[in-house]
C-alpha cells in the first residue's frame, strides 16, 4: 500500500528514517483531501441538476442552518485539522532537534554550488558521502545569499542563510546515491545549483575515511618537508589550528591544559564553566561563538577580563574552524602539534 | 420607497454610460461605478498581460534544458508573472472593480464616501503599473515577488524601480480600503441594519480592513529593500549584522493577509450568486458573517507558515501552524453553507452558477491542500516546490478568478444592460475548468517528485509532467480567449435586458440596469434582509 | 436621515483649562522619564520608560485628538493598529528569543 | 459660506460628513501607526539580539537634545488643540495666532534635530557598514541605521505636516473656520498630534534605555 500510493504520488524513494512517517501522513492528508473535495464538487453538481429551476418565479422554502449542524460543521473540520497537526509538529519537533552523537557534517552553499567539509576529514564539492543508519548533523551556511538544501529523497529541506549557521539533521536508511537541489532562489543558475549524498554501508564508509585520513596524512608531512610549510588546510581543524596561531589566539591560550593568561582550550568543548557572577554555563558552539564575538559578554572567573572582539575580524567559516579546532582539543587524543605554537611571554594580548 | 413604479419600463433618463460621452468626463468623473469600470478594464489588462507572462514560462519549461527562452529571461518572466497577477490583478480585481460598482447600490447611497479620493485610488494604481511595467525596459529584476533580501539588497538588476511601483500600487490599495470602510459604515441607507447588510458588502469590508491593516507594513518593507540595495545600511544584510528573517517575517505579514483580501470578495461573489441564482436565503448567514470577519482577524496570526523551514525557530512554527489550522476552519463553515444554500433551491443553470461549482471544488482542495502545508513536516518536503505553486494557484486561480468570472457574467446585465452569449459562456467554462486542472494537478505531482519552483531547468525524468501542465495551460489560455472575446462582442451586439435578468432579490438588482447616474431616483428605505423570496413582498427591500 | 452610528455627541465645546492641564501633565511626564533614564534600573528602565509612553500618548490622544468625545469606530482603529504591531513585534521577538543560537547574527 | 455649499450631494447631513471625514482620517492614521510599526518591530528584535550595542549606542546620543525636542512637539500639540478650540469659538484672530506658534514650533523641532544630526554625523556615527564612532561592539551599525530610518521617517512627516498646517494657517487667517464648519482644521491637527504621539514612543526608545 505505501509503496503504491508513493508510486502514484510521484514520490521519490523513502530513504531517510523520517520520510517513512512523514509520507504516512502525507497519504492520510491527501486522500482526505481528494475525498472531501471531489464530495463537495459532486454534490454541488447533483444540487445545480436535481433542484433546477423548472418556473420563472418557482416558490423556495426558507431554510436557515440549526445550531447543531453548524457545531458539526465546525467540530469536524477542525479536530480534523488539529489531529493532522499534532502528527505533524511532532515529526517537526523530532526532525529539527539532531541527537548528541550525530556526526557533524558542514555545507557551504556558495553561488550555484555546495561544498561539504568533515570537521576533522576531507571537504569537497558536489557528492557528500554519509554512513548508512548513524545520525548525521548538517550545519549549513552560506557565502553570499540565502540558498535552500533540499534532498527530496530524505524529505529535508533547511535555508542556508549567510553569516549564519542553521541546523538539520537526518539518519539514511537506504544505500544510493540521491540529488540534492537548491530550493530558495539564488541566482541566474539556481536550478544548475545541485549536488549528490551518496549513502555507504557503514563499514565502507569507515574504510572510506580511514583512507582518506591516511592519504591527507601522508599528502601533509610531504607537505611539511617541502620548501612552503604552509599544510594544506584540507580539512577545517587545521585550518582552525593555523588561524589559532595566525590570530594570536594561542598567545593567551594554552592547548596543553597549563594555565595561561586565557582559560585553557583542553577538554574546553562541552565544559562546565562558572562564570564571574558565580553562574554556570555549557561551552558549546554558541558560547564559544559568541565568546569570540564579544567576550565581555559571558567572562569567565578568574581571568582578566582583556580579550578583544573578532567581531567583523572573523567571518562565519573561520569561526566555524576554530570551533572545530576547540572541539578536536581532548586530552585523550591530543595530536602532536606539527612544530607547535611558541609562547612569547608578553605583558597582554 | 413607495412601490417602484419604474421597475419594468425602460429607464426613460440616461444611464451612467451615456450620461457624459466625453473623454474628459470619464477621466475626471465623480461616478463610483465609473470608477469602477475604469479598474475593470485595467485589472483585465493586467490579467492578460500576466497570463502571456505564464505562457512563455510554460512553453520554455517543455524541455528539461529550457529552450524557449534564456536563464535570465525566465528569471525575470516569473518575477514579472508573480509581481502583475498578484498586485496588479489579484488584489485590486474584486474590491475595486466589482466592489466599486456595486457596494453604493447595495447599500442604497448614490456615491461612495469620499468620490474624488476614489479617483485618485485609479490614478494611483496606474502611476504604480507604469512604474513595475516600465523597469522592464531596463531588463525588470530577478528576484521574485517576494524580493528576498540579501538576494534583493544585492542583485544588479533593476529593482528599486519595481519597488516603488508596489509602494504606489500599496498607496491605491490603502485608499480603497479607507473608502470602503468609511462607506459601509456612514452611508447605509435607513433601516439598513448591520445584520441585513448583502454578504458581498461584508465581504469586502473584511477585506478593506485587511488592506488598511497590512498593506502598510509592506509599504515600509519596500521602502527598507530599496534603501537597503541603494546605501547597503544593512537592516537586511548578514554581513554587516542585519537579519534576513526580518524581512521575510515583514513582508509575510502582509502578504498572506493579501490572499485574504483577494479569497474573501471573491466569497463574497458566490453568497451573492448562489443565493441569487438558486431565489434562496443564505443557509448561514451570521455564520458567513462571523466566518468573514474570522478571516480577516485571524489572518494575522498565519503569516510565519510561510518561514518554517528558512531559519525560524521551532516554537514559532508551532504557533503559525495551529494559527493556520483555524483559519482553515472559517473556510470550511462558509463551504458548507453555500452548499446548504443550494438545497432545495430553484437554480438557473448558467454560466455564473457552473463556475461557482467549480469554485467550490478549487477551494476546497486547494484550501486543504493549504492545511496540508500546515502540518510543518509536509512542509519540509513541499516548500519552495511546486506542491506549492499547485496550491496557491488552486486558491488564487482556480478558486478568486473563478469567482472573478462569476461576478464579470452574474453582473454583466447590471453592468451594460445587455445579455452575454449562454452556450459560449457555458462552452469556455468547461475549458476553462479542465484546462486548469490539467495545467495544475501535474503541478502538484511535481512537487511530489521534488521540483523546486523558480527551475529555468530540471532533470530529465520530469519532463512528461511538464508538457502535460503546459498542455493545460494552452487550454487555459483558450478558455479566457473565448471569453474575452464574446464578452467585448456582446458589449455591442447583446440582446437588451430588462432590469432583473435572473430575478435576483440582491439589493443591487433593485435599480435600472445599467443604472442611473445618481443610483436611484430618491433614496430606498430597507425592511428586509437580502435574498428573502418568500411570498407578500415581491419587490424583497 | 442619522444612521445609526451614533454621531458625536457634540455637547459643550470642552474649555481651554482641560489642554492646558493636559499639556502640564505631558511636561511634567517627560521629566519623569528623563529623570527615571539616569538612575540605572536594570531590566526594568525599559519597562517604565514604555509605561510612561504609553500615559503621555493616551493623554495626548483621548484630549488633544478628541477620542474622548467621540465613541465608535473611531476609538476602535487606533487600539487595533496599535495591537497589530504589537502582535507583529511579539512574535518576531519570541522567533529570535528561541531560533538555533547560531542563526543569530554572531552578538 | 453658505452651511450646505460644503455639503457633498451623497452624505445625508452635515454631521454625517464630519463623522465620515472623521472616521476616514482616524483609518489614514492607523495606516501611519502600522507604517511606523514596522520599524518598531525591527527595533524589538534588533535590541534583544544586540543588547549591549544598543545600550551603548543610547548613550552616544545627546541626551538633552532629545528632551528638548520632545518639549517643543509636545507644546506644538498644546497650541494646536488650542487654535482648534479658538477657532471653533469664532476667535479666529487667536487661532491663527495658536497655530503660527504651532508652526514656529515645528520648525524648531526641525532645527534642534537636524542639528542633532551633525552632530552625530560629525561624530561618524552613520549607519550600518560606514559606522565609525567608537562602540566596538557587533551591532552598533544596526543602532543607528534603525536610529536614521525612525527619526528620518519622522522628520519627513514633520515637513508633510508643517506644509498642511501652513495651508490650515493661511485658510483660518481667511476666517474660514467657525462654529460650523472647522473639519479640514480638525483633521490636520489629527495628523499633528500623530506626528506628536510617535515621537513621544521614539524619544525613550532611542534616547533613554
Amino acid at each position: 500500500m505505501n509503496e503504491l500510493l508513493r508510486r502514484i504520488l510521484f514520490l521519490p524513494p523513502q530513504a531517510s528514517a523520517a520520510s517513512v512517517g512523514i509520507d504516512h501522513l502525507h497519504f492520510f492528508v491527501i486522500l482526505t483531501t481528494i475525498l472531501v473535495s471531489s464530495v463537495a464538487g459532486v454534490v454541488a453538481v447533483y444540487f445545480m441538476a436535481r433542484y433546477r429551476r423548472r418556473r420563472r418565479d418557482q416558490p423556495t422554502p426558507h431554510l436557515e442552518a440549526p445550531r447543531w449542524l453548524e457545531a458539526t460543521f465546525v467540530i469536524v473540520p477542525l479536530s480534523f485539522f488539529l489531529l493532522w497537526f499534532r502528527i505533524g509538529f511532532g515529526q517537526f519537533v523530532e526532525m529539527t532537534s539532531p541527537p548528541a552523537d550525530a556526526m557533524d557534517v558542514y555545507v557551504t552553499g556558495k553561488q550555484w554550488m555546495w561544498k561539504f567539509a568533515y570537521p576533522d576529514g576531507p571537504s569537497g564539492l558536489e557528492v557528500l558521502r554519509v554512513p548508512e543508519g548513524r545520525p548525521v548533523r548538517l550545519l549549513l551556511t552560506s557565502r553570499d545569499v540565502i540558498h535552500g538544501f533540499f534532498v527530496p529523497a530524505f524529505r529535508l529541506k533547511q535555508d542556508a542563510l549567510p553569516g549564519r549557521y542553521t541546523q538539520t539533521w537526518f539518519v539514511a536508511t537506504k544505500p544510493g546515491t540521491y540529488p540534492v537541489y537548491c530550493s530558495q532562489y539564488c541566482g541566474t543558475s539556481h536550478s544548475r545549483m545541485r549536488a549528490a549524498i551518496e549513502v555507504m554501508a557503514a563499514g565502507d564508509f569507515d574504510r572510506w575515511r580511514e583512507e582518506e585520513k591516511r592519504g591527507r596524512a601522508l599528502q601533509r608531512d610531504t607537505a611539511l618537508g617541502a620548501a612552503d610549510d604552509q599544510p594544506r588546510a584540507s580539512d577545517m581543524v587545521a585550518l582552525g589550528r593555523r588561524l589559532a596561531e595566525s590570530e594570536g589566539c594561542l598567545k593567551c591560550h594554552s592547548v596543553d591544559g597549563s594555565p595561561h593568561i586565557g582559560p585553557t582550550w583542553l577538554d574546553l568543548y562541552r565544559r562546565t564553566t562558572t562564570l564571574a557572577d558565580g553562574t554556570t554555563v555549557l561551552a558549546d558552539e554558541a558560547y564559544l561563538t559568541e565568546s569570540m564575538m564579544d567576550p565581555r559578554a559571558k567572562q569567565v572567573r578568574g581571568f582578566p577580563l582583556t580579550m578583544p572582539s573578532y567581531a567583523g575580524k572573523l567571518g562565519a567559516p573561520e569561526t566555524a574552524a576554530l570551533v572545530e579546532y576547540i572541539k578536536s582539543l581532548r586530552a585523550s587524543v591530543v595530536p602532536a602539534p606539527a612544530g607547535g605554537p611558541v609562547y612569547e611571554q608578553t605583558g597582554g594580548p | 420607497m413607495s412601490k417602484p413604479a419604474d421597475l419594468d419600463r425602460e429607464p426613460a433618463r440616461a444611464s451612467y454610460l451615456t450620461d457624459g460621452t466625453t473623454v474628459r468626463s470619464w477621466l475626471d468623473t465623480r461616478d463610483h461605478k465609473r470608477v469602477g469600470l475604469m479598474f475593470l478594464v485595467a485589472v483585465l489588462g493586467a490579467l492578460f498581460l500576466g497570463g502571456m507572462f505564464a505562457m512563455v514560462l510554460r512553453l520554455s519549461l517543455l524541455t528539461p534544458e529550457g529552450s524557449f527562452v534564456g536563464p535570465t529571461a525566465y528569471n525575470r518572466l516569473f518575477t514579472l508573472h508573480g509581481i502583475v497577477m498578484i498586485f496588479l490583478f489579484l488584489v485590486p480585481a474584486i474590491p475595486s472593480a466589482f466592489g466599486n460598482f456595486m457596494v453604493p447600490l447595495m447599500i442604497g447611497a448614490r456615491d461612495v464616501a469620499f468620490p474624488r479620493l476614489n479617483l485618485l485610488g485609479l490614478y494611483l494604481y496606474l502611476i504604480g503599473a507604469v512604474l513595475v511595467l516600465g523597469a522592464m525596459i531596463e531588463g525588470g529584476t530577478d528576484t521574485g515577488w517576494t524580493f528576498y533580501a540579501p538576494y534583493s539588497t544585492s542583485t544588479p538588476s533593476a529593482v528599486v524601480p519595481v519597488l516603488l511601483g508596489i509602494f504606489v500600487v500599496g498607496c491605491s490599495s490603502i485608499v480603497s480600503g479607507i473608502n470602503f470602510i468609511v462607506t459601509i459604515h456612514t452611508m447605509r441607507a435607513p433601516g439598513l441594519t448591520w445584520m441585513r447588510l448583502p454578504l458581498f458588502v461584508w465581504s469586502i469590508y473584511g477585506a478593506s480592513i485587511i488592506q488598511v491593516i497590512a498593506t502598510p507594513v509592506l509599504g515600509l518593507t519596500v521602502l527598507l529593500v530599496a534603501v537597503d540595495h541603494a546605501f547597503h545600511v544593512g537592516l537586511f544584510d548578514p554581513a554587516v549584522g542585519g537579519d534576513p528573517l526580518l524581512m521575510q517575517h515583514l513582508f509575510w505579514f502582509y502578504s498572506h493577509p493579501a490572499v485574504y483580501i483577494t479569497i474573501l470578495p471573491a466569497m463574497g461573489v458566490v453568497s451573492e450568486v448562489v443565493s441569487g441564482l438558486s431565489r434562496k436565503n443564505s443557509f448561514g448567514y451570521k455564520p458567513i458573517v462571523y466566518s468573514t470577519l474570522g478571516i480577516a482577524f485571524v489572518g494575522f496570526f498565519t503569516w510565519g507558515h510561510h518561514l518554517f523551514v528558512s531559519g525560524q525557530s521551532t516554537f514559532d512554527a508551532g504557533f503559525f501552524g495551529v494559527a493556520s489550522m483555524l483559519v482553515g476552519v472559517f473556510t470550511a463553515i462558509k463551504v458548507f453553507t453555500w452548499i446548504g444554500t443550494m438545497y432545495r433551491g430553484a437554480i438557473a443553470f448558467t454560466t455564473p452558477y457552473a463556475y461557482v461549482c467549480g469554485f467550490i471544488f478549487f477551494l476546497v482542495f486547494g484550501g486543504m491542500t493549504g492545511i496540508a502545508l500546515a502540518t510543518v513536516s509536509l512542509d519540509a518536503h513541499w516548500h519552495d516546490t511546486y506542491f506549492i505553486v499547485a496550491h496557491f494557484h488552486f486558491v488564487m486561480v482556480g478558486a478568486a478568478l473563478m469567482a472573478f468570472l462569476a461576478a464579470l457574467h452574474y453582473w454583466f446585465p447590471k453592468m451594460f444592460g445587455r445579455a452575454y452569449p449562454e452556450g459560449w459562456g457555458l462552452v469556455s467554462t468547461v475549458l476553462i475548468i479542465l484546462g486548469f486542472n490539467a495545467t495544475f494537478i501535474p503541478q502538484f505531482l511535481l512537487g511530489n517528485a521534488g521540483m523546486p519552483r523558480r527551475y529555468y531547468s530540471y532533470p530529465a525524468e520530469l519532463q512528461a509532467l511538464n508538457v502535460a501542465s503546459t498542455a493545460g495551460a494552452t487550454l487555459l489560455g483558450i478558455g479566457f480567449l473565448i471569453i474575452f472575446v464574446y464578452l467585448v462582442v456582446s458589449l455591442r451586439h447583446g440582446e437588451r435586458v430588462p432590469q432583473n435578468p435572473w430575478e435576483s432579490r440582491g439589493f443591487e438588482w433593485y435599480t435600472a440596469s445599467p443604472p442611473l447616474k445618481e443610483n436611484f431616483e430618491h433614496l430606498p428605505t430597507f425592511s428586509h434582509a437580502p435574498h428573502d423570496y418568500q411570498e407578500g413582498h415581491p419587490h424583497g427591500r | 436621515m442619522v444612521t445609526t452610528e451614533a454621531v458625536d455627541e457634540a455637547g459643550a465645546p470642552p474649555s481651554a483649562a482641560r489642554y492646558l492641564a493636559c499639556w502640564i501633565a505631558l511636561v511634567l511626564l517627560t521629566g519623569l522619564t528623563f529623570a527615571l533614564s539616569t538612575v540605572d534600573l536594570g531590566g526594568w528602565s525599559l519597562a517604565l520608560a514604555l509605561a510612561i509612553a504609553v500615559a503621555k500618548g493616551s493623554v495626548v490622544a483621548l484630549f488633544f485628538m478628541h477620542l474622548w468625545d467621540h465613541v465608535g469606530a473611531v476609538r476602535l482603529v487606533l487600539v487595533t493598529a496599535v495591537l497589530f504591531v504589537v502582535v507583529l513585534s511579539s512574535l518576531v521577538v519570541a522567533d529570535v528569543l528561541t531560533r538555533f543560537p547560531l542563526a543569530l547574527p554572531p552578538r | 459660506m453658505a452651511g450646505d455649499a460644503r455639503l457633498a450631494h451623497h452624505f445625508s447631513s452635515l454631521s454625517v460628513q464630519a463623522h465620515a471625514a472623521r472616521l476616514g482620517m482616524w483609518l489614514f492614521l492607523g495606516t501611519e501607526v502600522l507604517l511606523f510599526g514596522g520599524l518598531f518591530v525591527g527595533y524589538a528584535m534588533y535590541r534583544t539580539v544586540y543588547r549591549a550595542a544598543f545600550v551603548a549606542c543610547s548613550h552616544h546620543l545627546d541626551r538633552a537634545l532629545g528632551t528638548v525636542d520632545t518639549l517643543v512637539l509636545i507644546t506644538s500639540s498644546f497650541t494646536m488643540a488650542l487654535g482648534l478650540h479658538l477657532a471653533r469659538g469664532g476667535r479666529a484672530r487667536q487661532a491663527t495666532a495658536a497655530l503660527g506658534a504651532t508652526l514656529a514650533l515645528g520648525l524648531a523641532f526641525l532645527a534642534v534635530h537636524g542639528h542633532e544630526y551633525a552632530g552625530d554625523i560629525a561624530a561618524g556615527a552613520l549607519p550600518g557598514r560606514l559606522y565609525r564612532a567608537g562602540v566596538e561592539l557587533p551591532g552598533a551599525g544596526i543602532f543607528y541605521t534603525l536610529y536614521y530610518f525612525m527619526t528620518g521617517l519622522h522628520s519627513l512627516h514633520v515637513v508633510f505636516g508643517l506644509v498642511l498646517l501652513g495651508w490650515l494657517t493661511r485658510r483660518t487667517a481667511r476666517g474660514d473656520f467657525g462654529a460650523g464648519w472647522d473639519t479640514p482644521l480638525e483633521l490636520g491637527g489629527l495628523y499633528w498630534h500623530l506626528i506628536d504621539l510617535v515621537w513621544i514612543f521614539l524619544y525613550p526608545l532611542l534616547y533613554l534605555i
